[in-house]
């Protein structure tokens, strides 16, 4: 018992830092109904960018925020030489141009800061805290969680309170009806972008320290995806859900199921845990439903 | 509305512009019109003779559906608006209302409104009294102001759309085919509204409208459009007295129904009408 | 202009429903074809017949059988990797286990069921729709994946981690030359695309088509939902499990779960969105522009002697907004755009 | 004032105009391909400098530096150029005959590296003389192809594990060590800090592997092992990429074993690192193998990686006198004229694990090469047949590494016509938080007897299922090859 519970833990932390990728999808879809595909790059180009600034000898804080901003401006970027001129496209040509993003995104970040792998120390010890004798958590993992919480809290209250935040569900809803009220568009999307940017470097930071800063991060927004989803796109909640619960099912699923049928199977258990769940909620765990009138 | 003795001073100018899709598909082809400070100008037509593509070539929404004003030139308060964006056209003070009633459906009722009275940047103390304004013309609104905009019917939605727009204090509302889908009881009280708005407000109008008969009825002026190009245009109460405005588009002809073979030569007739006039 | 259609007069039924209803578009196609069969194995060299034209045909076979499914019948699938994977170990599985079987039939076998596992996987788009469906092609990529790397009876219980496919082979003749690969890859491609091609124009195409413009609607009019999509889902797995042998069998040799990787689902869909959508000749186009720009970028840029590496990144960089710039400037992608240039030089000297 | 106006749709014109620029893009393609990458055999080769040669050795270099293994390939390709470099500058090549090479990056991907392979097999006047692509999947790839052409495949510490028999694949070289040696040699050393083979009855043993082709080459052997020795074995997949092993770590904790192998790759072994960490798991029991061996896959596993312990065939570091020699010649510039002409873009990076993986790649082509003129003359065509002859006759005795100034860092390597590894050793190294220091003093010796049998039995399958007969490593013709024929 007190193994199964360890497991279900360590999974649930776990799952915290997919849901802080998950949420940068979050943003962006739920402003602009994109999925933006490169959310995974930006993480990447933001550890890089401030794992270089760092190494160059500049202190902590300043590396963060020049860092910040140059994923603000690469939001504000994307935003005008991009994402403006495709207003109104369709879903799948939006999803492809992202993925295309992705391309220019990590070739950039190489281009600049180079391939090699590098560490990144956030100070915060990653080794076994014993809470009740065999049971551990892992001190950086309570730390990430409450970022996220943080993250979370400011976020919601960001779309909920504010008139940006107004601004930008109205686009999600219906990008034509924004723009016909006068909504000023592009200023909105660059918004987004740049808050998106600076999710990816929360998220970067800290998966950064946990694989190192390399290449690979990119690949977490794969696992990030099923969480996206099963959150139901537009709710940052659900994607904090969706983390937690797709953290768990891959611990407990690669313990349980694994040691029966093969191991190694946490790849696909986030999917087929969030396919089952869309097979009763089609549209997420959180998801708005889409209202059809025809 | 306008009496019949003032001196009519345009707000909006359309001269003669041509529109462009996908820079091969050429929907409207030379249109000019006028809308007077404080008119309601119809526009008519049947389907795909460019009344929606004019509007939005007038609110620039043109440009998401890869369309572009190749000739031609708009002015808007004496101002050249051709190349503006929607954002600057709002704070200007003109509107758009697109066909089919794109209202924000996971939005509120009430959060629909307050939309443009942000881009307006209203003050928040004022917020309120310009929520009040709105649902005073249209009641059925504030009942349902914390529903779904998605779930509402379709004349509350068209009734958002209006009231959206209203909110961000226009000198005109372009209003494109407010009738569609709409039972005719509503088709009358949409345009009640927008006659009293019109009076009240001293907002103007440009109606794309297919319902003929009830747009000329609330309308100063109208224009035909047929094809991409403007076939007639003129006096409200003129156009609803003219022959062939009335066998073409209200139904009724002096000499009781058309005969199949009498359409056909009407058909033709109006043809060549258009040709002369291009 | 030579390209006219002035003076080409339909007088019947079947003319009027030609594939090719412009007469210079015959020719154009006839002299392509004629060129691909009996000029290109004697002038390409190996690099082109080996490196270039396999791979890019094989793919473009891929991206046929993506296009059915999102391009015509509107379901997003991110699984070709998949298909095409269970394509390539369900022909392997039959060589090696029952070598009764000719090995053409047993392509067509596992093309059919990978078709099969496509039905099993667009099950669920009866139910959930649009993006959310990517969340069952993607379990069944990752699933797949898993499923031949740790069951090892789809390895023939083989110690050693990747295989070495045999040959393909219609009785003795065996296939082992770029030319012979070449031709084969080349007639699967031909006839897979007439038969696509004319399947898109039948009901079942017109019935996809409906799905896609407005489920709803479609419905409606009384079409099967449920088994246009599920009909799509098999029909687009069958070609992409053939591209998938294929792919390996004449290109690769390697047999390897590595070698269908998500990059390739991704590439495959670039192929068809950069393509077009919903047009056969997408599929071809979008493979050649996908699969050449970064070779292309790659020889071009080494000449100027740039470190290896930022090459790579530079091109990385250039794919992406090329990318990103043709779909701005063509949601519809480079067959929409030939399309367009087509219909331009019809209308010559008139703008519109 | 442009907002979303200020999109613009392109005319019909310049659509066409679109329609042209790619068109002549993919023709130019063509005509470039066809005129520079396919250069004849037999023609005069002409570089970057355009400075006509008439005889070089051309090695074309698949390389990897971008991508999420370029640290493996920025250094590994780094060592190997600077070697040629070194000797161009310093000896003018080859017993005179410079070398010539390309890089082509390839990502670690195998339809690129099948890609590059056929764009510069044919190139130079003699054509490539060797396959380099520091890849098992392009190496498998292109075990038929680099057959039929005629070159050699050079695969250190990788590729195929059956073509250690060189009876059967006699253009493979996976030299020094194979997986199944890498494996043996951990056992052992195991073994040894238990104090004897014996005493590993009864013991258990964890192996994580990379869910991939490679990570599975392992599995039956480790069992044949386990049974052999007595101890309990437990094998378990970590899935690609391997980022996440919370659950797998919390499993190895639960069972406990005495030693955990990692048969990793990439970000896996940081990651299994810092895990075993975080689940409070000793890293002393932690032994890596041959690719989790490097300073990429400690850097980012930062604190958590001191004191782990991997497998080396080449002790890393710059206090070998040939590593030393490149530092001064190449980035300090004593050969360059000042000027840092190395190829290491990060120069932090000479002497780690894979430059000095590189240095000793580079050795085996230029010794190869040397071997065959030394045998048959320098006026030899010098192609992939004569280097294969060279590959298949190494014979690095510790006078020759003395020579080269790698005494003590590479190990000894005696190729022959029935083994085409030589090597079969392995020392191990420690990281210390900066760097890895060697902690073995003598090389350990992989268990030939037992291996061989797994070898010959995988080989023979494989010469059987293609119909190859294998050469009898006693007749001197078969010896030659492919150029038993030559007169000389």
């Amino acid at each position: 018992m007190e193994f199964f519970l360890q497991v279900f833990v360590s999974g649930l932390l776990t799952g915290l830092m997919y849901s802080l990728v998950a949420i940068g999808f979050v943003l962006i879809y739920k402003a602009s109904g994109v999925f933006n595909f490169a959310q995974g790059s930006m993480v990447l180009a933001a550890a890089l960018t401030f794992v270089s600034f760092h190494e160059m000898g500049l202190g902590f804080a300043v590396s963060i925020v020049l860092t910040l901003v140059v994923m603000v401006l690469l939001g504000i970027l994307v935003e005008r030489v991009a994402l403006r001129h495709l207003v109104n496209a369709s879903l799948i040509t939006l999803f492809m141009a992202t993925v295309g993003l992705a391309s220019i995104v990590e070739g950039l970040a190489q281009f600049v800061w180079g391939g090699e792998v590098h560490g990144l120390d956030l100070g915060i010890p990653d080794d076994a805290l014993a809470i009740m004798g065999s049971f551990t958590v892992s001190t950086f993992d309570l730390f990430a969680a409450g970022i996220a919480a943080v993250l979370v809290t400011g976020l919601a209250l960001f779309f909920n309170k504010t008139r940006t935040g107004l601004y930008l569900r109205s686009i999600a809803d219906s990008p034509v009806a924004a723009l016909s009220v006068g909504v000023p568009m592009s200023r909105m999307l660059a918004v987004v972008w740049a808050t998106a940017g600076i999710v990816a470097l929360v998220a970067g930071m800290l998966w950064g320290a946990r694989l190192g800063v390399q290449f690979t991060l990119s690949v977490v927004a794969l696992k990030a995806l099923p969480v996206f989803v099963l959150g139901g796109f537009t709710s940052i909640t659900g994607a904090i859900i969706g983390g937690l619960l797709i953290g768990a099912v891959q611990n407990l699923g690669e313990i349980y199921i694994g040691s029966i049928i093969g191991w190694g199977l946490q790849n696909w258990i986030p999917y087929a845990f969030a396919l089952l769940v869309l097979l009763i909620r089609p549209s997420g765990l959180f998801g708005e439903k889409t209202v059809v009138r025809v | 509305m306008i009496e019949a003795n003032e001196p009519v001073t345009a707000l909006l100018a359309v001269n003669n512009i041509e529109v462009v899709y996908d820079s091969v598909i050429l929907a409207v082809k030379g249109v000019s019109l006028t809308v007077p400070e404080r008119g309601i100008v119809a526009l008519l037509g049947a389907n795909g003779a460019g009344k929606s593509s004019t509007l939005k070539a007038i609110s620039r929404i043109i440009t998401t559906e890869r369309g572009e004003i190749t000739k031609g030139h708009i002015t808007f308060q004496g101002q050249d608006i051709t190349n503006e964006s929607p954002f600057h056209l709002v704070r200007g003070g003109l509107i758009q209302v697109l066909e089919g009633r794109f209202v924000f459906p996971h939005l509120t009722v009430e959060e629909n409104l307050l939309v443009p009275a942000y881009v307006r940047k209203v003050a928040r103390s004022q917020v309120r009294q310009e929520l009040e304004r709105i649902y005073a013309y249209f009641p059925r609104l504030k009942e349902r102001r914390t529903s779904q905009a998605g779930y509402t019917s379709g004349g509350e939605q068209q009734m958002v759309a209006i009231g959206r727009a209203l909110m961000a204090r226009p000198a005109l509302i372009l209003l494109d085919e407010p009738s569609m889908g709409l039972a005719p009881q509503i088709v009358e009280e949409i345009f009640e509204i927008v006659q009293d708005l019109n009076r009240k407000e001293a907002v103007s109008f440009l109606v794309a409208e297919q319902n003929t008969a009830v747009a000329l009825r609330y309308a100063d002026f109208g224009s035909i459009l047929e094809r991409g190009r403007v076939v007639m245009s003129g006096n409200a109460a003129e156009l609803s007295a003219n022959e062939e405005v009335k066998e073409a588009y209200l139904g009724m002809s002096g000499k009781g129904p058309m005969s199949f073979r009498e359409t056909k030569r009407y058909h033709l007739r109006k043809r060549q009408f258009a040709y002369r006039l291009a | 202009m030579l390209y006219r259609e002035i003076g080409q007069y339909k007088t019947s039924y079947a003319a009027d429903q030609q594939v090719f209803s412009i007469r210079q578009d015959r020719l154009i196609i006839a002299v392509l074809l004629l060129a691909a069969v009996f000029l290109i194995p004697f002038i390409a060299n190996d690099y082109w017949l080996v490196a270039i034209l396999i791979p890019s045909l094989s793919l473009a076979l891929a991206a046929l059988g993506l296009n059915i499914l999102t391009g015509y019948c509107g379901q997003l699938s991110l699984g070709t990797a998949a298909f095409m994977s269970i394509g390539g170990f369900a022909t392997y599985n039959l060589v090696m286990r029952i070598p009764e079987i000719p090995f053409p039939i047993s392509m067509l076998l596992a093309g059919v069921i990978a078709g099969l596992a496509g039905v099993l996987v667009g099950l669920p788009s009866l139910r959930i729709k649009g993006f959310y469906l990517v969340v069952s092609t993607l379990a069944a990529h990752f699933f797949v994946q898993w499923l031949f790397d740790a069951v090892t009876w789809f390895k023939r219980n083989n110690p050693q981690g990747e295989i070495k496919p045999p040959p393909f082979k219609i009785f003795d003749f065996v296939f082992n030359t770029p030319v012979s690969q070449y031709l084969l890859v080349l007639g699967f491609v031909i006839v897979l695309t007439i038969l696509a091609k004319n399947l898109m124009r039948s009901t079942t195409g017109r019935r996809m088509m409906a799905v896609r413009d407005m489920e709803v609607a479609a419905n409606v009019m009384g079409i099967p939902i449920g088994r246009t999509k599920l009909l799509a889902f098999a029909i687009s797995s069958f070609y992409c499990g053939l591209a998938g042998s294929l792919y390996v069998y004449c290109y690769l040799q390697l047999l390897d779960t590595k070698t269908y990787s998500l990059e390739l689902a991704f590439a495959t869909m670039f192929m068809v969105v950069v393509g077009g959508l919903g047009t056969i000749m997408g599929a071809f186009i979008g493979a050649a522009f996908i699969f050449l720009l970064p070779i292309w970028m790659n020889t071009t840029f080494g000449k100027y002697g740039i470190d290896p590496s930022q090459i790579q990144n530079i091109s990385k960089m250039i794919f992406g907004a090329l990318v990103i710039f043709l779909l701005i400037v063509e949601p519809n992608g480079l067959a929409r755009l030939w399309m367009r240039a087509k219909d331009k030089l019809r209308k010559w000297p008139f703008p519109y | 004032m442009k907002g979303l106006s200020g999109r613009k749709v392109f005319g019909g014109w310049k659509t066409i105009g679109l329609c042209v620029a790619l068109a002549v893009m993919m023709l130019s393609s063509a005509v470039f391909a066809d005129v520079n990458l396919k250069m004849p055999k037999g023609k005069s080769f002409t570089d970057h400098n355009n400075v006509n040669l008439k005889r070089i050795i051309y090695t074309p270099l698949a390389s990897y530096r971008v991508g999420p293994y370029a640290a493996g390939g920025t250094g590994y390709y780094g060592g190997e150029i600077d070697l040629f470099k070194w000797i161009n500058l310093k000896y003018g090549g080859i017993n005179g005959v410079p070398i010539v090479w390309d890089e082509c990056e390839t990502e670690w991907d195998t339809p690129r590296g099948v890609e590059c392979y056929e764009r510069y097999k044919n190139k130079g006047p003699y054509g490539a003389t060797a396959n380099d692509p520091l890849s098992v999947g392009i190496a498998y790839a292109l075990q038929e192809k680099t057959q039929k052409d005629k070159i050699p495949s050079i695969t250190p510490n990788h590729g195929n594990t059956a073509s250690q028999d060189g009876r059967i694949f006699p253009y493979q070289f996976p030299l020094e060590i194979t997986p199944y040696d890498e494996a043996n040699i951990m056992v052992k050393y195991a073994g040894q800090k238990l104090g004897g083979m014996d005493k590993l009855k009864g013991k258990k043993i964890a192996v994580l592997y990379h869910g991939s082709a490679y990570g599975r080459e392992t599995i039956n052997f480790h069992n044949a092992m386990a049974k052999q020795y007595g101890y309990q074995i437990q094998q378990i997949e970590v899935a690609h990429p391997g980022n996440e092993q919370m659950a797998i770590w919390l499993n190895v904790k639960r069972w406990n074993p005495d030693f955990v192998f990692l048969r990793g790759w990439g970000v896996m072994v940081p990651v299994a690192i810092k895990t075993a960490a975080k689940v409070g798991y000793p890293i002393s029991k932690l032994i890596g193998n041959i690719w989790s061996n490097s300073e990429a896959d400690v850097i980012p596993a930062g604190a958590a990686a001191k004191g782990y312990v991997c497998i080396n065939t080449q002790a890393p570091g710059r206090n070998w006198p040939l590593i030393q020699t490149l530092w001064k010649d190449l980035y300090e510039g004593r050969l360059t004229g000042g000027k840092n002409e190395g190829n290491m873009a990060d120069k932090d990076k000479v002497g780690s694990v894979y430059y000095n993986l590189g240095v000793v790649a580079g050795i085996f082509h230029v010794e190869a090469m040397r071997v065959a003129m030394a045998k048959f003359g320098n006026d030899i065509p010098l192609n992939g047949q004569y280097k294969r002859y060279g590959l298949e006759n190494l014979n690095f005795t510790d006078e020759k590494l003395k020579e080269y100034g790698v005494l003590g860092m590479m190990q000894n390597v005696y190729t022959s016509c029935k083994d085409h590894t030589g090597g079969h050793r392995g020392k191990f190294t420690q990281w210390d938080g900066k760097q890895f220091k060697t902690i073995t003093d003598k090389w350990i010796e992989a268990d030939e007897d037992q291996i061989w049998g797994l070898i010959h039995e995988r080989s023979e399958k494989y010469a059987k299922e293609n119909g190859i007969t294998p050469r009898n490593c006693n007749n001197p013709k078969d010896v030659l090859y492919d150029l038993a024929d030559v007169k000389k």
